[in-house]
């Protein structure tokens, strides 16, 4: 069964190896990028970036940015999941649907009262949803559960409105009338343990902080903490990508040390601008990808893979089915190593990766860290 | 291949040896001289050096979520991040795991222990220690606020069955021994209490900080894990109440082995108009009275660093004082944690005498197989100002001109100048290689002796302490050169030391029943597997004591 | 002596870092080191002297003939003298410069005063985003000294401001001094977005108004101060003219999220 | 009787070739404005008040002149006021304190630093307090205000002014006629004429002060006494300076801001009263000295002369 490709050609992956860390030796600036659902394939896409003088990206970073940013700018004080299943009496859910794509979270969170907490315990969670005029998935939770709408992008102004609230400060009109934000910004304030779930996806980096400064205040006086959710593996990578180079991904090794910039070294950015030329990517998208803007090494998990354009492409096996991998798990709030579904002969990315970045380590670095 | 290390002056106080001979190596291990002189394939000349076993660092916070955390708060202290302006106390470490590696080898030490790992960040922390090269790699798993423990206590169930859940943890965990920080303290903090104390019961379970510890302290013992409970006291760093609480944890103790871990931040008094100043002394000498107790130390040093701790409650409070002014804090199932930045000032009282109490209980503590080198890293301060800590416990004129550029006022309030204690090189060894390793109750490293584990650190003799513990002459790291005068020349990657253990099955069927009720989560999402780090030899096993 | 003239060769290919080519540091430099300045910011470790054509010798006064959007970093760190940049430059243009003059013909990228602690900075096209802001993870923005961009300015100019003054004549972009701490910033055109976000403390002054603004900026009424006078007078003496006249401007304050001590004047 | 010389004799105005001693003063000046020259004034003239002698009354102050709108920070009328203190910490506490109880009290007061110096002493920076955390501050173009929301509006005053530790203090002039009217108007016109030149205030009431004083008394505690030497009434029961023509004396004090501008001030002075001749005025001008032993500035009438 051919899993390399050349030029469309088939060819062993060790012919398909040595060509693709040729074109990155060759390349000015190479960009590593993908989805990274595996963080065995991030580790390495890491050394890839590194012994290639490359940019290490994910291609949706973007998507997390503003929590990032957030949370290097201000910090927050933050919960697991699983800590507001069991603890938390009241829950503020800000936006229309910070689940969607969350949904095993969900479950974990509502599908009990919470059970933890001398005040907490044996009543039932109240449940705020600031945002939707319906309750949505939440008709179905335990609980007593209300709404208070708000326009999508008025949900940091609502934050806003009820730290003023907290504060006794003035306020204006905004999303919710004066007394409806006194009086929930109070239903905070009088909680057991008031968790606020967001989905940092949807909100901008200012907003977040805001949620980070609204439990910042509660817990003066109370407890409380925000949850912020992120579906999808991206945060996942991020994290990975921080112990291996320092920072959360976009980090570019064009000098040897790690360089980090959100700007800067935005793969795609890096690409459109003509910075980067040349690019070795990791994709899951089963169709076809136009790649003919720079030179590509296409790592897919696409059945008969195709890059449009592609110079060199490697069919890989999807992470958690044909081999195991280990990933965030927003449940657990940290790294769980998942099993291979079923035992097949499909390439771990990652262990491609790792070959490619072995044999630009010989090149440069002949005394590194290849691995036995 | 014999390698053989010729000539060196060896200080193994393990062995009894402080005297010039040769060392031999062969396929990692150190072994006995050849019958036939001469018959090394390799000779390295170590004349005028001192041969020492490579250094164990017990207590370092190096891999795992909250060190992450700490990365991702503090991007602006990073040495490569573009544009930053000067060098900084904490862009020396490097802030990757792969420089955390590279740093400690240069150092001479072979052997470090993360020691804060949450059940949690198991994986984690593993993923982390996978990608720091040439060290070995060990982890102590946090219990003592978790509702299992506690609710085990509350319900009255067995020791048996208490040390179960205990092992179960630390197999899970793939750990070396078991921390207990703030015990139960986090778990209160969660119900709003803002003050807790050694026989505060946490509400809820009506179970006190005392029956937690005693609880852990029994479970360790008596599962036979070598290392005995790690312990993080009850309110760490707060003036007066600190140094109550290390004091009725060292009471607590009661003839079963204990250790007190970063014990500076318990040695403040509550005297003087700032209401702060060093019980030092007093809690020197009450370790030094109960020899069931070990300590380390949690120097610190001035500048900028973070301070990264699984006790909620105190990091929470910690927060007016961050530095820069942001922080990250953690409710998690049990522990949690929080992460705050620090910069500790030479021109600040407070910092002045915490600096100053750390010396103290260095120089004070008689015995220095019972005290331990360490930073806290990155609490205390980075492990990168090691040199200069050896230099100050080993020469006294170097510690008279750090006390020199101390505000004045702080001198009134320690005994360090009266100190004339300087350490020898023989009890450096001892409490950076054989107290630690018995401690950890790894025999294969520590020493010199037959059968040991190459891990051998070569130094270049200095008047300079600093000079000459700052940059090793050689580093050996199983049989293999990795360090040559001061600079790293190869990078295979180390081990993490794991507790020889299994644990019962039906406490596995039960967490897995308890951890999916109580959490909605999967107890095997516990459970490190070594296929998860992609190193050939992930670990290597310690026997628990029989 | 002339001046010390970095003529760009062509449009380069990569980004280049021109972060060692300040007075500071190459007053001391002679031609063949400072054409040996690595510049580049990838694996060819481009030097000065392959991307620029060197000529003069006098450092206190730097120019850059032909500018290019990918020359980043040029006058970060200055304390002292002049450069002049005769095209577009890249992003962090005179980051945490502490003196000296710095101009630019064209437009700047992102983070252009980042961190500013004195010197002046004057911008004749447009500028990116967060302006005189601070850089990941930083605590402060610009601490000191003035920034003026005749042009647009992008998002989130003044971002954690601390002390000093930027004039933008133009617009700006979403959310201009959001976490502002102190200091004062004056659009002469329209502020997209919501400003003054979580400000803390300062002065804003929006001549062409604002989108909208947070419901935590509370309207303050019509006001005729005198400092509004004093520093249309005094940043007349800065920057030659100013788009207010200090006579009485609507005043809100806020964002009462936070401290709420900001201040935003707007024409009466 | 000790007769002190005859230094000139102009428009049959007897002068003293005596001179007057003077003692380094730390001195400031400031800027009030207002909405009109007449709140300016009120200001001013309050800040002013109880401020004739440093030992008394902690320092000595007084308007130099009133600005015009065009001469001030504003643009509004204003006036420029001097003070003097033993050293800068006094002189701050005094400045601070006053600015505090007649400045910021005042409707529509405003205070600026009228003196460039590298030393300064606070002005806003010392009573910003006030606004209890609503207090602005405000730098630009080199310059840093406070500005003080109160319930008028809002108080602006600079954070700082410089201070001259050259400044000078007990500048005088002794004028002596035949009665008071006399001396009065003798008096009047030098304090016009004084006021014209920069640097320089005069303390005391309408700048003209009676009790002229020696160091020290037959009291215990009394640090200055009644200057007996000149006290017409005491002719005979003391050692008199005074002539027999001289039925009163009146006294003139001088703070300047430089030693020039006392000089410069005495010379106005004199100038005035010969001018005005003996018989509306003055038969005679002095000054006042404690023998040359104690004050390092001694401004010689001879040298002051028209």
């Amino acid at each position: 069964m051919t899993t390399a490709w050349i030029d469309g050609q088939p060819v062993s992956s060790g012919e398909a190896i040595r060509e693709a860390a040729k074109l990155l030796s060759m390349s000015r600036l190479p960009l590593v990028t993908g989805r990274f659902d595996d963080i065995s394939a991030l580790r390495e896409a890491a050394r890839v970036a590194g012994f290639s003088g490359g940019v290490l990206d994910h291609s949706d970073l973007g998507r997390v940015a503003p929590l990032i940013e957030a949370l290097r700018d201000n910090g927050i004080i933050r919960i697991s999941p699983g800590e507001v299943r069991r603890r938390a009496d009241r829950v503020l859910v800000v936006g229309a649907d910070p689940f969607a794509g969350s949904e095993a979270v969900f479950e974990q969170i509502f599908a009990v009262d919470p059970d933890l907490g001398a005040k907490a315990k044996g009543g039932q969670r109240e449940i705020v949803l600031l945002g939707p005029d319906e309750p949505g998935r939440f008709s179905e939770v335990k609980g007593h559960v209300r709404t208070v709408g708000c326009p999508a992008d008025q949900l940091g102004d609502a934050i806003g409105v009820l730290r003023a609230g907290l504060g006794g400060k003035p306020f204006g009109d905004g999303p919710f009338e004066e007394g409806a934000a006194r009086a929930l910004a109070g239903w905070l304030k009088d909680a057991a343990f008031a968790a606020i779930v967001f989905d940092a996806t949807e909100l901008d980096a200012i907003s977040i902080e805001s949620v980070a400064g609204l439990v910042s205040d509660l817990n003066a006086e109370t407890r409380a903490s925000a949850l912020p959710l992120t579906a999808g593996s991206v945060y996942g990578a991020a994290e990975g990508a921080i112990w291996v180079t320092g920072f959360p991904l976009r980090t570019a090794f064009g000098r040897g040390d790690p360089e980090h910039d959100m700007m800067l070294n935005d793969g795609a950015w890096l690409i459109s601008s003509g910075e980067s030329d040349a690019r070795i990517m990791l994709s899951y998208d089963e169709t076809a990808l136009d790649v003919a803007d720079v030179p590509t090494i296409l790592l897919s998990t696409a059945e008969e893979p195709a890059g449009e354009g592609a110079r060199v492409i490697f069919k890989i096996g999807r992470p958690g089915v044909d081999h195991p991998m280990v990933h965030h798990e927003p449940r657990f709030g940290s790294f769980v190593s998942t099993p291979a579904e079923h035992h097949g002969m499909a390439t771990n990315a990652a262990d491609i990766l790792s070959a490619i970045a072995d044999q630009l380590g010989k090149a440069h670095h002949s005394n590194d860290e290849a691995r036995a | 291949m014999l390698t053989c290390l010729k000539g060196g002056h060896v200080v193994d106080p393990a062995n009894g040896i402080d005297e010039v001979r040769d060392i031999f190596i062969k396929d990692g291990k150190i072994v006995d001289a050849p019958a036939e002189a001469g018959s090394a394939n390799e000779t390295v000349d170590c004349s005028g050096m001192v041969v020492m076993a490579g250094a164990i660092d017990i207590h370092s916070h190096i891999a795992g979520g909250h060190v992450n955390t700490a990365r991702l708060l503090l991007p602006e202290w990073h040495r490569a991040f573009s544009a930053r302006p000067g060098e900084t106390a904490l862009s020396k470490v490097g802030w990757t795991t792969k420089e955390t590696g590279l740093r400690y080898a240069e150092m001479g030490f072979t052997t470090v222990v993360e020691p804060a790992m949450g059940p949690q960040a198991a994986l984690h922390a593993h993923l982390e220690l996978a990608d720091i090269p040439i060290i070995d790699k060990a982890t102590l798993v946090v219990l003592g606020n978790d509702d299992m423990l506690m609710s085990m206590i509350r319900d009255g169930e067995s020791d048996e069955a208490i040390a179960d859940y205990v092992l179960w943890t630390v197999d899970a965990s793939k750990a070396l021994g078991v921390k207990c920080i703030n015990a139960g303290g986090s778990a209160a903090f969660k119900e709003n209490v803002r003050s807790y104390a050694f026989d505060t019961e946490v509400p809820d379970y009506g179970v006190s900080s005392r029956q937690i510890l005693k609880t852990l302290q029994k479970a360790v013992t008596d599962a036979g894990i070598p290392h005995p409970l790690h312990v993080h006291c009850n309110n760490l760093g707060v003036p007066g109440a600190s140094a109550d609480a290390a004091e009725a944890t060292i009471r607590a103790s009661e003839g079963m082995p204990l250790h007190l871990a970063h014990i500076q931040f318990y040695g403040y008094g509550i005297e003087g108009r700032r209401g702060f100043s060093s019980k030092g002394e007093e809690l020197a000498r009450l370790i030094n009275e109960n020899p069931d107790v070990t300590v380390d130390i949690g120097q610190v040093m001035f500048g900028q660093t973070v301070t990264i701790s699984s006790d909620e409650m105190r990091q929470f409070a910690g927060r007016a004082q961050a530095s820069p002014g942001k922080s990250i804090i953690m409710d998690q199932e049990a522990n949690g944690g929080g992460v705050v930045p620090m910069n500790y000032k030479e021109k600040s009282f407070f910092n002045a005498l915490q600096w100053a109490i750390g010396l103290e209980l260095f120089l004070l503590i008689e015995d220095p197989s019972r005290v331990f080198f360490t930073t806290d890293h990155p609490n205390g301060a980075p492990f990168t100002t090691y040199p200069d800590i050896f230099a100050l416990l080993m020469d006294r004129n170097v510690r008279e001109k750090w006390i020199e550029a101390l505000p004045k006022s702080v001198k009134k309030w320690t005994s360090l100048p009266e100190i004339e204690r300087e350490y020898t090189l023989a009890e450096i060894a001892t409490m950076t290689r054989a107290a630690p390793a018995k401690l950890l109750g790894t025999r294969d490293r520590g020493h010199l002796g037959s059968g040991a584990t190459a891990d051998i650190s070569v130094y270049r003799p200095n008047d300079d302490k600093a000079k000459m513990f700052g940059a090793a002459a050689y580093l050996f790291k199983d049989g293999v050169k990795v360090v040559e005068n001061g600079a790293v020349v190869a990078k295979p990657y180390g081990r993490a030391l794991t507790l020889k253990t299994h644990s019962d099955a039906k406490m596995g069927s039960r967490l897995d029943r308890y951890f999916d009720e109580a959490y909605g989560l999967q107890s095997r999402w516990f459970k490190v597997e070594g296929s998860a780090l992609r190193r050939e030899t992930p670990f290597r096993e310690v026997p628990c004591l029989s | 002596m002339s001046a010390l003239t970095f003529r760009l060769k062509g449009e380069p290919d990569e980004r280049i870092d021109c972060s060692s080519l300040v007075p500071d540091r190459l007053k001391s430099l002679g031609s063949s080191e400072i054409e040996k300045l690595p510049v580049g910011t990838t694996k060819r470790g481009l030097v000065a002297g392959d991307v620029f054509e060197i000529s003069g010798d006098d450092a206190a006064d730097i120019r850059f003939e032909g500018g290019s959007s990918r020359l980043d970093r040029i006058g970060e760190r200055m304390s002292e003298g002049a450069i002049r940049v005769s095209g577009d430059a890249g992003f962090r243009v005179g980051r945490v410069m502490s003196g000296g003059d710095l101009q630019v013909e064209g437009s700047v990228g992102d983070l252009c005063g980042s961190g500013l602690e004195g010197g002046c900075i004057r911008v004749k096209g447009d500028c990116g985003a967060k302006l005189g802001g601070p850089d990941a993870g930083e605590m402060k923005g610009m601490s000191g000294g003035t920034i003026r961009v005749h042009g647009n300015a992008g998002e989130r100019a003044g971002d954690r401001m601390r002390r000093g003054t930027i004039l933008i004549d133009g617009d700006c972009g979403k959310d201009a001094a959001s976490r502002m701490i102190a200091g004062t910033l004056i659009v002469g055109g329209h502020a997209r977005g919501a400003p003054g976000r979580l400000m803390k403390r300062g002065t804003l002054l929006l001549m062409g108004g604002a989108e909208r603004f947070t419901p935590t900026f509370v309207d303050a009424g019509v006001h005729d101060l005198l400092i509004l006078k004093l520093m249309a007078d005094g940043l007349r003496e800065t920057f030659g003219d100013v788009p207010f006249d200090g006579s009485a401007m609507r005043k809100m304050s806020g964002d009462t999220a936070v401290l709420g001590l900001g201040e935003v004047y707007l024409p009466a | 009787m000790p007769v002190i010389e005859l230094a000139a004799t102009i428009n049959g105005v007897r002068i003293d070739d005596d001179f007057a001693e003077a003692f380094p003063m730390c001195g400031t000046a400031i800027q009030i404005t207002a909405i009109n020259e007449k709140w300016a004034l009120e200001a001013a003239t309050k800040m002013t008040g109880f401020a004739t002698s440093v030992i008394a009354c902690g320092c000595e102050g007084g308007i130099e002149r009133v600005l015009s709108p065009e001469e001030t920070r504003d643009g509004r009328p204003g006036v420029r006021v001097l003070f003097f203190g033993f050293d800068p910490g006094g002189l701050e506490s005094q400045v601070t304190t006053r600015l505090g109880q007649c400045i910021l009290t005042c409707p529509t007061a405003a205070c600026y630093a009228d003196y460039e110096a590298e030393t300064t002493i606070d002005l806003g920076s010392a009573i910003r307090y006030f606004a209890d955390g609503f207090q602005v501050s405000k730098k630009f173009a080199g310059k840093h205000f406070w500005r003080m929301p109160v319930m008028e509006g809002e108080f602006l005053c600079e954070a700082k002014t410089g201070y001259t530790a050259d400044g000078v203090g007990g500048g005088n002039l002794l004028i002596m006629a035949r009665d008071v009217r006399g001396a009065l108007a003798a008096s009047e016109a030098a304090v016009e004429a004084m006021k014209a030149v920069p640097g320089v205030i005069m303390p005391f009431p309408g700048g003209i002060v009676r009790s002229g004083s020696k160091v020290g008394g037959k009291y215990k505690g009394m640090m200055a006494s009644t200057n007996d030497a000149y006290c017409p009434t005491l002719r005979g029961a003391t050692d008199s300076k005074l002539d027999d023509d001289i039925g009163s004396v009146l006294e003139i004090v001088i703070d300047g801001m430089t030693a020039d501008a006392v000089s410069a001030a005495m010379a106005a002075g004199i100038k005035a009263i010969t001018d005005l001749g003996p018989d509306q005025g003055a038969c005679r001008i002095g000054a006042g000295n404690y023998g040359g032993g104690l004050g390092p500035h001694h401004f010689k009438l001879k040298d002051l002369l028209p």
